[in-house]
């Protein structure tokens, strides 16, 4: 048979079928689009902000962060004192800008080495059948206990400290990350691009490293930004238990905790650290959810 | 599906059998000796010697654990170092608080997303889904402690309508109107965080079925949307959104043990503390396991409910 | 074709929710059955009975239930149980109790008391001199690991042939016999299996042991049979609230009446509500201290422990950590203590340019001075405050400081191991009483044996000797050589006394509290 | 007195926030009784057309125009008005059954339903009449399957039950978009059957949207083709097929694929190639699905023997359910053997030593059906079709380059394509590159597992035609899997009949096409609906003497 030249297939993009509720083909770079709108511009801003300050907070800070300013026990917010002072004399914006850093350290780096090892250990052990079964079940364990719970075992071993908070945190994340790598693996692994590798005689490790670390990226960046707010929170929580930060240095978590304790009569105390934890928190959260809603779209 | 949960039952009791050996040697491996925590600062060498004996750790570890073993089996958990009592009632008093607590908050906070996020889907609206994601998104981003400290401040110290802690004196049962108001505060504290991500997972999820094709078959076919939502779209949510529960339980789990330090709730969170900090190895040993014990339990229960909910699943064994 | 539109379930749903808040609300308005009881106005009247409750920070551990070492472990021995002589707080001047008269031999070897013929266990059987020597027996065993062991294992003799009295023989004078005597709860011997185990608890006292919920609740009820006449209270319940912040809370939500474990900020603001009423029980103090392990090498020079003891701010403690609850000293004893010296309490007096001189001297002497550790349990929050300030003080002589919070536990072994590697932060008690008995008894002052591994043969000899004479002959140049030895040795730097506390609503009155601590409820009533 | 429209679209238009195919106007009338065909391609607008009806376009669309039922505006109703309209006036039907059902909810829950919607609140009654309307879709015992769930019930049967669903409230139209199209062609055929009937017995009109012209000469009235979100040409549909006058319709007609009549073929002179080595030999080969430890093992393939000479295209074809993509799959080595023997090119993979099986890959290669998962998304074209000379190692980067563009001007791509991502790829473009990365490593066995039945009839003749123009210069042998028989007929040197994992029939396809031997062979030719309308009755003729 013979066909008709007039009907050449477009060379120009055409999106196949209207499928009801898809959306525009341009997804190029959605993800770096959505940080640059909307809730995720907010989220981006509010840490970018909490960022800066932890970064630069020792240059505009006006005292040191354990330094005891003579007679100037518990006062409220003032002039000399913008968020006033504390038990042991100390200025507690000074303390809350040095103790981001601390809370920076345990979010952009406890959390990336957690993720990082996760991912590892999901990616290695998940294609095969037995290492999976071992893996899952080594992940079950880590994740039966509450982190608290974790928290507090770690801290008998370690004592308390960031580096307590860090294991902590790094623990807790592993089994996070492998699972959902693992749910990766799983569900690429079958697809048919990678079948067509397959065949051609692609080994596991080439389909790991070559499809499935690439695709398994939106996912795992969208958790890395929920993993990062739950760690402010363990930081935080930890320091109330007193597990966290060695006193005299300050972290938001301590400092919160500190800040508690006096609610009642000092309430500006814990004022501000909360404030710094919620944007954090808060424009973590908006980051995750914006790129969440850029992946689905 | 029954061979399916069988194979399920075994892989948790291999989990629980390998904690039970990992947890054991993890709590002697902790620096510090119960001896002489229990003993004092004035005790003589000769009588930490005498409480070690009395206590069974001059046994060797493998000894240890399999005398250990055993009481388990008989389910008798022996003595407390610290405490003295007999460790099955201290946990199962501790336990009962800590899952009546638990439980109310994982209640609170299914009920709360189940009503807000039908709302969301039903109502649809611009306004109200602001609302209700800012809302969310505040739950979320306020740490636990600082919302259990308002609400002591504000409905317990300041406008005293509630107790600010504690346990109610008769028990949960006796009066349980007055049970009620010592569990809202803390409840409502716990919950908050398991509300805000159930209400955003079950809400996505709603959305997600509202696209489904059988949705476009029920408008097709005149059924009103509110309906479609409740009767349908939901019921269709509920499978997934019972595993998401399920692992909210061991974040609730986790959580409970900040909102009792708060509310002078006498938990299980109080007695890890207080167990690891005087090294009590059959309180912590038992305390950990039980930890594990509730994780499996609850996967499997979330296993077995979801598998129960979805007829492809219940009655062709699909997993 | 418009048919009837079926009830919308979203209105339906609406209409549940709007029922339930309703509920709620309703549930928690109603007064009658409201769980926080509305006692704002206090009538002053008084009222018949009732139950006080009390908010404690530690639960009781049957294991030292003899070691004062828990608040709860106060209130139970101070309700069960009654000991043979009474010491007032503020003095070592013995009062009869079990024992109405006793008599000291010329030589000091010899005690014989005459006892109570009407008191009797809560079991219903009488008191006899048996439950005395079953009791001194039960003191001198080391396994329950009291403080005055020693003193209760150098009783040799017993002699119980009277039912109402007895006669102790000693193997040398006891010069605090006494403290021994009031410390001393008598027990009966026919439960102390279950004492071992937390089960029963059955003394002499007010108040007899109800139940116990570990970690969470102890309740005791009132002892109609008791030989002073009944008490006032109903019963006492105790809840075990390990966050003073909450035990804050409960009392202003009045849910407790009595809180015994609020930090010093929260007894100081409630002090200045007239809503509650703080009690500071002197007599009953404790000292906080810094102590140093001598054989460290940067510490092993007395100059350095010197101006350490020169570096520490007492004033600024006292201020601000310990809201002015305490006494700056640089000698234990509180100062109706034989043993006071205003002076030598001065020794070490807050001086920088003084503490800065030694510590140059001794670098010049070749003393190196590498950071040192300061250990210190991480679970109550003044330890790590004083510690933040001793660090602070050292600083600025040219002493680095490292802060270690530890685990009670870990910092507890540490201590009975004289493991520290430097200096650490703790507090203990015994100075309240006859000196000996801190300077045989009390862990870090031991002088055969001590956390800061300090020998000394004077120290020693003088020990002994304050220990070895009669109650009340102890000549005060022993003891001001005793403090001597102390304050030269410079091994254990006091920092201050610190004044137990405790607030009520006002609507508890007359409460009491013995040396030891142990609140006293005996007398004890509610108003309305 | 000429009766009105029952419904009536004027000058509809429909436009989306995000750029999309609209769309642009669109008039149709629908006559009462009548079967009317909604023609088009992707992207034309028919189905929106048919959505905009009921207002169920998606979130972000806007229409303008009319829609008249029965002389009723229905454009711009709100939705408590527009659910009184649904399923009671008008009701719809999609196209895949397998989801168009609640799959946690039993089918007589679901008919009471859409019979509550529109006041039916008795649930005895609603009952009687669910029964009922199953009778009337046919489907058998129908008491029993009002307590089965979708999942237990055959795709066809799902459709019928979404077609009861439908009928429930007795609608004066039926707008079906694409009924058939997920259905095996028996299926399709019975479906198209009750439809005619249903329209018959209750005068119900029915919109019928496809793409397939066999079903619209199946079926049809009268035909509107729509291009583009635009009317194209309308008419009767003997008429139309018979005269289309616009180029397009010519186009659309011309690229249907026709199934042999007896009388085209001519006697095949088989070409013997026995003394060669078979590209790949199936001997006695049995797949199983599941684990046969637990001893739930399903047979998807039992004792099935096959070869493919080099340089031939043999076609699978057979219902779904049949093997024919796990024969394929085995061969690609993607499903484990179960017993039997699977050789390429004369030796056994399975006993083949490690670096011996890893060259006798070198020569495989798969197409997959699915054009959306074909491409790795993440992967430009370029490194698409690279990455088999990747895994390989073959010649140097600059060699791989030249290599991808030689490939890409082998499947008629601009070279520029290279850099292009695959969502910016219709969905013939990608099956082209999926095309060149399969023949990447000059493959001399090629599975091809349905690769054009996703797209567009004139896409897919077009993709047809180069796959047949490569495999004859390239000469690489290939097992073609699809359930199109006319495609199969377009690309296959011999067919294998497939049925429940055994292969019914083979040979040359113009004879089994024209003269199957077995019964099972000539009930699928029949089924499949023929693009002309002048031979509907005789079809349905034949098709009836079969069913009896």
């Amino acid at each position: 048979m013979t066909l008709d030249v007039s009907l050449e297939e477009p060379l120009s993009p055409v999106p196949v079928g209207p499928v009801p509720g898809d959306l525009a083909p341009e997804r190029r770079d959605s993800l770096l689009h959505a940080l640059r709108h909307g809730r995720g511009l907010v989220g981006v801003v509010l840490v970018a902000t909490v960022v800066v300050l932890g970064v630069l907070g020792p240059l505009v800070a006006p005292y040191g962060p354990t330094e005891q300013i003579k007679g100037a026990n518990l006062l409220g917010p003032g002039a000399g004192h913008w968020l006033g002072t504390d038990e042991l004399n100390r200025d507690i914006l000074s303390r809350t800008l040095y103790g981001i850093r601390v809370d920076l350290v345990v979010v952009f780096a406890a959390v990336p080495v957690g993720a990082a090892a996760g991912v590892f250990l999901g990616l290695v052990t998940s294609w095969w059948t037995v290492t999976d079964v071992i893996a899952q079940r080594a992940f079950d364990l880590l994740l039966a206990f509450p982190a608290l719970i974790l928290g507090i075992l770690l801290t008998a071993f370690l004592g308390p400290g960031v580096l307590t908070v860090g294991v902590v945190i790094v623990a807790l994340e592993i089994p996070v990350f492998g699972r959902l790598v693992r749910t990766s693996v799983r569900t690429v692994r079958e697809m048919p691009f990678v079948e067509a590798s397959q065949v051609v005689g692609a080994g596991p490790w080439w389909v790991l490293r070559r499809h499935v670390l690439p695709n398994s990226l939106e996912p795992l960046t969208v958790q890395l930004a929920v993993s990062m707010s739950v760690a402010v929170f363990i930081e935080g929580a930890m320091s109330f238990l007193g597990l966290g930060v060695r006193p005299p240095h300050p972290s938001l978590g301590s400092l919160i905790k500190d800040g508690v304790r006096l609610l009642h009569e000092a309430p500006f105390f814990a004022v501000g650290p909360l404030a710094v934890v919620v944007a954090l928190v808060l424009g973590l959260l908006l980051i995750s959810q914006s790129l969440a809603e850029a992946r689905r779209a | 599906m029954t061979r399916y949960l069988l194979s399920r039952l075994g892989s948790a009791l291999l989990v629980t059998a390998l904690a039970s050996i990992g947890i054991f040697a993890l709590i002697r491996l902790v620096p510090g000796d119960p001896v002489t925590v229990l003993a004092g600062p004035d005790a003589t060498p000769a009588a930490r010697d005498a409480i070690r004996a009395q206590l069974g750790l001059d046994q060797p570890f493998w000894s240890q654990y399999v005398h250990w073993l055993g009481d388990l089996a008989r389910f008798d958990l022996g003595p407390s170092y610290k405490l003295g009592g007999d460790v099955g009632s201290l946990i199962a008093d501790g336990a009962l608080n800590t899952v009546v607590l638990t439980l109310f908050a994982l209640v609170l906070a299914a009920v709360g997303a189940i009503v807000t996020s039908t709302a969301a889907v039903v109502g649809d609206r611009r306004w109200l889904n602001s609302l209700l994601s800012g809302l969310n998104t505040a739950a979320v981003a306020v740490p636990t402690f600082a919302t259990a400290l308002v609400l002591v401040l504000v409905f317990a110290v300041r406008f005293p309508v509630l107790p600010a802690g504690g346990t109610p004196p008769a028990g949960f049962f006796a009066q349980p109107d007055i049970a009620l108001q010592y569990l809202l505060l803390p409840g409502i504290a716990l919950a908050l965080p398991a509300w805000a991500a159930l209400t955003r997972f079950l809400t996505e999820a709603l959305r997600t079925q509202m696209r489904q094709p059988y949705v476009t078959t029920a408008r097709a076919l005149g059924i009103p949307r509110r309906r479609i939502v409740l009767t349908q779209a939901l019921r269709n949510a509920l499978p997934s959104t019972v595993t998401v529960l399920g692992l909210q339980l061991g974040t609730l789990l986790g959580g409970a043990i900040l909102v009792e330090a708060v509310f002078a709730w006498p938990g299980l969170g109080r007695l890890v503390e207080q167990g690891i900090s005087a090294r009590d190895y059959p309180v912590v040993q038992v305390l950990l396991l039980l930890s594990v014990v509730v994780f499996v339990v609850t996967q499997l229960a979330t296993d077995v409910i979801h598998a129960w909910l979805d007829p492809r699943v219940r009655l062709n064994g699909v997993s | 074709m418009s048919t009837p539109v079926p009830a919308p379930p979203r209105r339906r749903l609406i209409r549940l929710a709007g029922a339930l808040v309703v509920l709620l609300t309703l549930v928690t308005a109603t007064a009658c059955s409201s769980a926080v009881d509305d006692l704002k106005t206090s009538s002053g009247e008084r009222k018949e009975g009732g139950v006080l409750r009390v908010g404690a920070l530690q639960d009781i551990v049957p294991a030292r239930i003899f070691t004062n070492s828990s608040d709860s472990i106060n209130v139970l021995i101070g309700s069960v149980y009654d000991s043979l002589i009474d010491y007032p707080r503020d003095s070592l001047e013995p009062q009869p109790s079990l024992a109405t008269t006793w008599q000291l031999s010329d030589d000091g070897k010899q005690l014989t008391l005459q006892l109570r013929d009407d008191v009797k266990f809560h079991s219903g059987r009488p008191f006899t001199s048996k439950d005395v020597e079953f009791s001194i027996k039960t003191w001198a065993d080391p396994a329950w690991t009291v403080q005055l062991q020693r003193t209760a294992a150098a009783i040799t003799g017993f002699d119980t042939s009277d039912e109402h009295a007895i006669t102790l023989t000693f193997a040398h004078p006891l010069s605090n016999i006494f403290d021994l005597l009031d410390m001393l709860p008598i027990i009966d011997r026919d439960t102390i299996d279950q004492l071992r185990e937390g089960k029963a608890f059955v003394g002499t006292g007010p108040f007899e042991f109800d139940a116990w919920s570990p970690g969470a609740k102890i309740s005791f009820k009132r002892n109609d049979a008791y030989w002073r006449g009944k008490p006032a209270l109903d019963g006492i319940e105790v809840s075990v609230i390990p966050d003073p912040q909450a035990q804050v809370a409960q009392l202003r939500s009045h849910q407790l009446d009595l809180i015994l474990g609020a930090s010093y900020r929260d007894f100081e603001s409630l002090g200045k509500d007239d809503q509650f009423h703080v009690n500071q029980w002197a007599g009953a103090e404790g000292q906080v201290y810094v102590g140093t392990n001598v054989t460290n090498p940067a510490l092993s020079d007395i100059r350095v422990r010197q101006a350490i003891a020169y570096a520490l701010d007492r004033e600024r403690v006292v201020d601000e950590v310990l809201r002015g609850a305490g006494v700056p000293i640089s000698a234990p004893w509180p100062d109706y203590s034989p043993a006071y010296d205003e002076k030598a309490n001065a020794t070490y007096d807050y001086d920088l340019d003084q503490a800065k001189k030694l510590v140059d001297e001794a670098k010049a002497d070749g003393v190196a001075i590498p950071k040192l550790p300061l250990t210190y349990p991480s679970e109550n929050p003044i330890y790590g405050a004083i510690a933040q300030i001793v660090q602070a003080d050292l600083a600025k002589v040219g002493i680095e400081v490292e802060l270690d919070p530890q685990e009670q536990a870990q910092v507890i072994q540490q201590l009975i191991g004289a493991k520290f590697p430097a200096l650490w932060i703790l507090s203990h008690g015994y100075a309240n009483w006859t000196p000996s008995t801190l300077a045989v008894s009390a862990y870090p002052f031991n002088a055969e044996h001590n956390a800061s591994l300090y020998v000394d043969k004077d120290y020693q000899a003088i020990a002994d000797k304050v220990w070895n004479q009669k109650p009340g002959a102890v000549d005060p140049a022993d003891y001001a050589t005793l403090s001597k030895a102390l304050l030269d040795g410079s091994f254990l730097l006091e920092i201050a006394i610190t004044l137990p506390q405790d607030a009520s609503s006002t609507q508890v009155h007359d409460i009491g509290q013995t040396k030891r601590g142990e609140p006293i409820f005996y007398d004890t009533y509610l108003t309305k | 007195m000429p009766e009105s429209p029952v419904l009536a679209i004027e000058h509809l238009a429909i436009s989306f926030a995000q750029p999309r195919p609209a769309v642009e106007d669109v008039s149709v009338v629908l006559e009462r009784g009548e079967i009317l065909a909604l023609v088009g391609e992707s992207g034309s607008g028919k189905s929106m057309t048919a959505r905009a009806v009921l207002g169920l376009l998606p979130p972000g669309a806007r229409a303008t125009g009319s829609i008249r039922y029965d002389d009723r505006e229905l454009l711009g109703l709100d939705e408590r008005a527009l659910d009184q309209v649904r399923g009671a006036r008008i009701a719809m039907v999609f196209q895949e059954p397998q989801t168009a059902l609640n799959p946690v909810r039993t089918i007589g829950w679901q008919l009471r339903e859409a019979l509550r919607a529109h006041g039916l609140r008795s649930r005895k009654a609603a009952r009687e009449r669910a029964i009922e309307l199953l009778r009337a879709v046919e489907i058998p015992e129908p008491e029993r399957r009002l307590d089965s769930y979708p999942h237990q019930l055959s795709g066809g049967q799902k459709q019928r039950v979404v077609l009861a669903l439908a009928l429930a409230n007795e609608p004066e139209v039926l707008l079906a978009d694409e009924p058939t199209t997920a259905l095996d062609v028996t299926v399709q055929a019975e479906i198209l059957r009750l439809l005619d009937r249903i329209r018959e017995r209750t005068g119900t009109a029915i919109v019928l949207i496809t793409h397939n012209m066999g079903v619209v000469a199946e079926i049809a009235d009268r035909v509107v083709v729509l291009q583009a979100g635009k009317v194209v040409e309308e008419g009767e549909t003997r008429a139309l097929f018979a005269h289309p006058r616009e180029p397009y319709t010519k186009t659309l007609l011309a690229s249907v694929l026709r199934l042999p009549e007896p009388a085209d073929v001519l006697p095949v002179v088989a070409a013997p190639a026995a003394e060669t080595t078979p590209a790949v030999e199936f001997r006695n080969v049995h797949v199983r699905y599941g684990s046969r430890r637990r001893g739930r093992a399903f047979p998807a393939i039992s004792d099935v023997s096959l070869q493919v000479a080099p340089g031939e295209v043999v076609g699978l074809v057979g219902e779904s359910g049949s093997g024919k993509t796990t024969l394929g799959r085995l061969a690609a080595g993607l499903v484990p053997l179960a017993e039997g023997q699977v050789l390429l090119r004369g030796t056994d993979v399975l006993a083949a030593p490690r670096a011996e099986r890893r060259s006798l890959r070198r020569g495989l290669a798969f197409v997959h059906q699915d054009p959306e998962a074909s491409l790795d998304p993440r992967f430009t074209v370029g490194a698409s079709i690279r990455e088999p000379l990747d895994i390989h190692q073959v010649g140097t980067p600059e060699e791989r380059d030249a290599r991808v563009a030689e490939l890409l001007d082998a499947v008629q791509l601009p070279a520029s394509y290279a850099g292009r991502r695959p969502r910016e790829l219709s969905g013939g473009q990608r099956q082209r590159v999926a095309l060149a990365r399969a023949l990447a490593l000059e493959p001399t066995l090629l599975v091809a597992d349905e690769p054009t039945s996703a797209l567009d009839v004139s896409v897919q003749a077009r993709v047809l035609e180069l796959f047949r123009d490569l495999q004859e210069r390239l000469g690489f042998a290939c097992l073609f899997i699809s359930h199109d028989l006319a495609v199969i007929h377009q690309v296959a040197d011999r067919v294998a009949v497939l049925r429940a994992g055994q292969v019914v029939e083979e040979g040359p396809v113009g004879a089994v096409f024209t003269r199957p031997r077995e019964d099972y062979t000539r009930r699928l030719l029949d089924a499949v609906p023929v693009p002309d309308p002048n031979r509907r009755g005789r079809r349905v003729r034949r098709v009836r003497e079969l069913a009896s």
